[in-house]
């Protein structure tokens, strides 16, 4: 086991982290910027190095100071916790070739991951799924009828040079197919001055489904379920729960060992998480995090199990210890990521925090680097609090997180509190009928 | 007019009627002249200063640092603060003599010291001429990112 | 002009009048002279005052009742508190004239409204001779522990 | 299900109701002396209505205040907490004449359990096992060698007229009975002028094991499994864990089943437990109390159920739904009970809150109705907060409690929290090796 872990992060997930060292009797290292010196983790840590001065680049994302750090105080690890340097291969590369352990997959995972391209062709070949479409440019509308029946319909037809939504358009049947070709042709020419058009199947209401996983250093990897990430604006999750209210047990089951039994395939060590959209009982991957998520906190609800605990157990070298069948589900969990920012406008809200008071009692997590007087430093992610709720069932969770976040108080500064209390007493998120899309359409018409 | 006589005795006599009467402030005043004393005032808030008690967490892990001491120095204009995180040397090699001791007249530009990061020797240079007021810093300690090295005066 | 002369004597008198009246602060003024006295003072902090914002809780949940307004008189000399929780009434039986009506002389130990609690009938008293000059309550209304009830001067 | 609960009580209690009631969808009264007007309780219920000064006597122990508030803001039902008038039978009875229904068992059960001697009577008959004895005076040396053949050596003789001490003897065999008997009579007959003696079974270093149950009003019952309350000092409960260290699977089983059992011949309604002293493989009753316990959090965390909740349900008349093979174990807990007050000589510490900051993260839970610039009234009980912590096995669970300590801030007032701090790191309760008198034990030898 680890003496001592450097925790190359900030705000609540370093607090995080340093709380799963602190119950394995593992020592901490915070290393955080001159903004940060008065940060809880900051705090709590046994010891702290400042690494740099208020700016990213200078400091979090500043390998060698992180390194030097690392060397002064003898650290043994570095968890590198979310975001900044968490999927940066060459981090990764550079922690080991020092002689620490870096808290995480292997660099060639992170980097086969990091690359879309690679990490579709990389999933594909192993059997899962990904969106189906031509694998280079149309040029007929020929091949395009040949794509279309193979692919399935809808089918969207969009510019090579595209983006912004110009030169896309869906034919939902063969009798659309050809004009809808093309008028993407006419638009991408017209827009980008390239015709060249791709072909995918369309998603028109995915869900945002992930696999949680892990894998250890033995060939083993197991999940945890499946998270669902549908609640989204401008792709940042706002609300997760889990399991899916979409799902059946037999698509549960099914995604959640292809996905485990891909990863066993992969060699792949450490917690990571499968994002797949989801429609009409089809998944399609999207991509593989090779690290920690904001939204772990829910499985850990579900199943009792510590995620990185076990995220640094496999990093020592041990093996998972348990299989499959001996992970178990119970109950409902849902979390609201708290940011300080208008609830409306979304507008950056930094400032000093003013009256502090997280909500307590049975089923209520609260992961949040906050104190009363504490300032929100206006140089980071937004992200100040997560409330985690547990219930036995969907609607006892849905209850409790309604009187949590009734009672819980942040002053000083906007936050995104009022959105969820809103969002939560939606008929469409209450009935769990919501897709990737559901926020932001609902929130265009006020 | 010119002097500025403070009348002690008429200070301690207000400050005894505080007392006396339990009242937080007097103001008085008459023709030019006018006096106010108050007493209490506004408590500080609490804002965790000084919480999370147990493993509260020093700088550096060294012994031999003493960050309470410079942090009070680091707003000294002649200060001169680690611009990286690492390992301060104060000669240019073991057992050789130091770069600068407390006294020496340095030029700008001069270096005063070496930190290492990454196994690279940065020599640390003085931005402006001077006489070294403080060293704060032993030979192989580490440092911090803005961590007060020594003072120039 | 040379003295400053503090009248003691007048601070303390000051003091007493904060405290007979529950003020925070006198401040006065004649000619050349001016003299502030204070007490308390400091505004309490945050401290949560109308936090846990949904659902909170008005007394009694009668919309009859204006705990707001009774809330300031409670320290009037005059005011007559419920020393039950209760349904008040303010005449002997439905549709007769009520008890007092604000204007009336009423005598010491006279009823002047009666408080209904495990259906028993508690007749209030006035405490003190006077002048009724304020009716907080109207017929058939929850009452609250401490609520004032009506004033008499 | 009812619309509207008014809660009977005050502090954490009142609000750990309230949660439970905001949980279901029923309307929460706060009713509150002149002292609580500012509790966090108070400030989130539906209603709030004051009933009388800070004295509990004119105020929480007010039937008649009590009962109008109900009357006035229309309640359904009553619940009473935990002390004040939980178990005051005369309450519970007044409440249902009146109209309401009582969130608790029958006035009879009250009765029953009320009185010590009629409950052990009462179980005895449905085969609990109490502490063996005589059943009245031992007058003779051969009476007395009969009873301790009967209740097994070592047996504690006893003045009938006793207390503090005086005129009580331990023998250990029936070679120090003759000495042991003629020594209490004659220190009963010094001390009280009376040498008439008791006779039972003397346990020298019982463990104090409780068993939560709950049944409904249709004669069904089931237990949640036990708790370990040994950690006390005078009397007072400080730590308690579930599951205890000190059972095993077979014993875990047969006192759970033996007290549902009972439960069920009773025909018991509502929450309620029964209370052992446990020694050398041997429960023997104590007193059961009906009502909720302070420590029914510990319960809710190995079971994920909601107690408070359950009690409501049966209270409404509906049946249990489910079985006790229904009922899952999972991991362990322990609960701290945070007093205001000296760690040290105990002296009572009210005052006002400067600085609250609770723990959070996974698997810790803080029920407590404080919050920065509160303050803790003189007038009432010194308990101000519940840290109660989940681990999936007791070694995670003391880690993460170890954690949640050093994170816990309240300023202002002394608190226990630095005993409790000192007892998690104590040999003895690591190992889960404690007696009812450990911790008073452990205090003398500072």
């Amino acid at each position: 086991m680890f003496e001592k872990v450097l925790i190359a992060n900030r705000g609540e997930i370093a607090l995080r982290i340093h709380r799963a060292c602190r119950e394995m009797g593992i020592q901490t290292v915070a290393v955080h910027s001159t903004a940060d010196a008065d940060a809880m983790h900051v705090r709590l840590a046994d010891e702290a190095v400042c690494i740099g001065p208020a700016s990213a680049r200078e400091s979090y994302l500043n390998i060698p100071a992180i390194l030097t750090a690392a060397t002064i105080t003898g650290a043994d690890a570095i968890h590198p916790g979310i975001g900044f340097m968490s999927e940066n291969a060459q981090f990764a590369q550079m922690v080991e070739e020092h002689g620490f352990t870096f808290i995480g997959p292997t660099p060639e995972h992170i980097r086969i991951m990091g690359d879309k391209v690679t990490a579709k062709k990389t999933v594909l070949e192993l059997g899962l799924p990904v969106v189906p479409g031509s694998s280079g440019p149309v040029d007929t509308l020929e091949e395009a009828v040949e794509v279309a029946e193979r692919t399935g319909y809808p089918v969207l037809i969009k510019a090579a040079a595209g983006g912004g939504g110009k030169g896309m358009k869906v034919a939902y049947s063969a009798d659309q197919l050809r004009e809808a070709y093309q008028l993407a042709r006419g638009e991408a020419r017209a827009a980008f001055g390239n015709d060249q058009v791709y072909m995918e199947r369309y998603l028109s209401k995915p869900r945002h489904i992930e696999i949680q996983l892990l894998g250890d250093m033995h060939g083993n990897a197991v999940h945890f379920g499946e998270r669902d990430c549908s609640i989204q604006r401008r792709h940042q999750k706002v609300i997760e729960e889990a399991p899916s209210p979409a799902l059946n047990a037999a698509q549960r089951q099914f995604i959640g060992d292809l996905a485990a039994r891909t990863t066993a395939q992969l060699g792949y060590r450490g917690v990571g998480t499968m994002e797949f959209l989801f429609e009409d009982g089809e998944f399609f991957f999207i991509e593989m995090n090779t690290r920690l998520q904001v939204e772990h906190t829910i499985t850990e609800m579900i199943t009792s199990i510590d995620l990185v605990r076990e995220q640094i157990r496999v990093a020592t070298g041990a093996p998972l210890g348990y299989s499959q069948e001996d992970i178990r589900f119970h109950g409902h969990a849902i979390e609201c990521r708290v940011n300080a920012e208008h609830p409306e406008t979304f507008m950056p809200s930094p400032g000093k925090i003013d009256g502090y008071h997280a909500p307590g009692g049975l089923g209520v997590r609260v992961d949040s680097a906050l104190y009363d007087g504490y300032r929100v430093p206006p140089h980071y992610d937004s992200l100040i609090a997560k409330l985690v709720v547990h219930g036995t069932t969907r609607n006892e969770c849905m209850m409790r997180l309604r009187r949590a976040l009734e009672e819980f108080v942040i002053g000083g500064v906007d936050t995104s509190l009022p959105l969820h209390r809103r969002i939560i007493a939606e008929a469409n998120f209450i009935n769990g009928d919501y897709d990737i899309h559901w926020l932001e359409q609902m929130m265009k018409l006020r | 007019m010119a002097t500025f006589d403070i009348d002690g005795d008429l200070v301690r006599k207000l400050a005894g009627l505080l007392d006396e009467t339990g009242l937080t402030e007097i103001e008085f005043a008459e023709g030019e002249k006018s006096i106010r004393v108050t007493k209490g005032g506004v408590a500080p808030a609490f804002h965790m200063t000084g919480g999370f008690a147990p493993g509260g967490a020093p700088a550096t892990g060294s012994d031999q640092t003493s960050p309470p001491a410079a942090l009070g120095v680091s707003s000294h204009p002649g200060a001169l603060t680690s611009p990286m995180v690492g390992t301060a040397y104060t000669s240019p090699e073991p057992g050789a003599a130091p770069f600068v001791r407390v006294g020496d007249v340095v030029k700008a530009g001069q270096t005063v010291l070496i930190i290492e990061a990454m196994k690279v020797m940065n020599p640390i240079k003085a931005p402006k001429a001077g006489t070294i007021a403080h060293v704060f810093v032993s030979d192989a300690q580490p440092v911090e990112f803005g961590e007060v090295l020594l003072t120039i005066e």
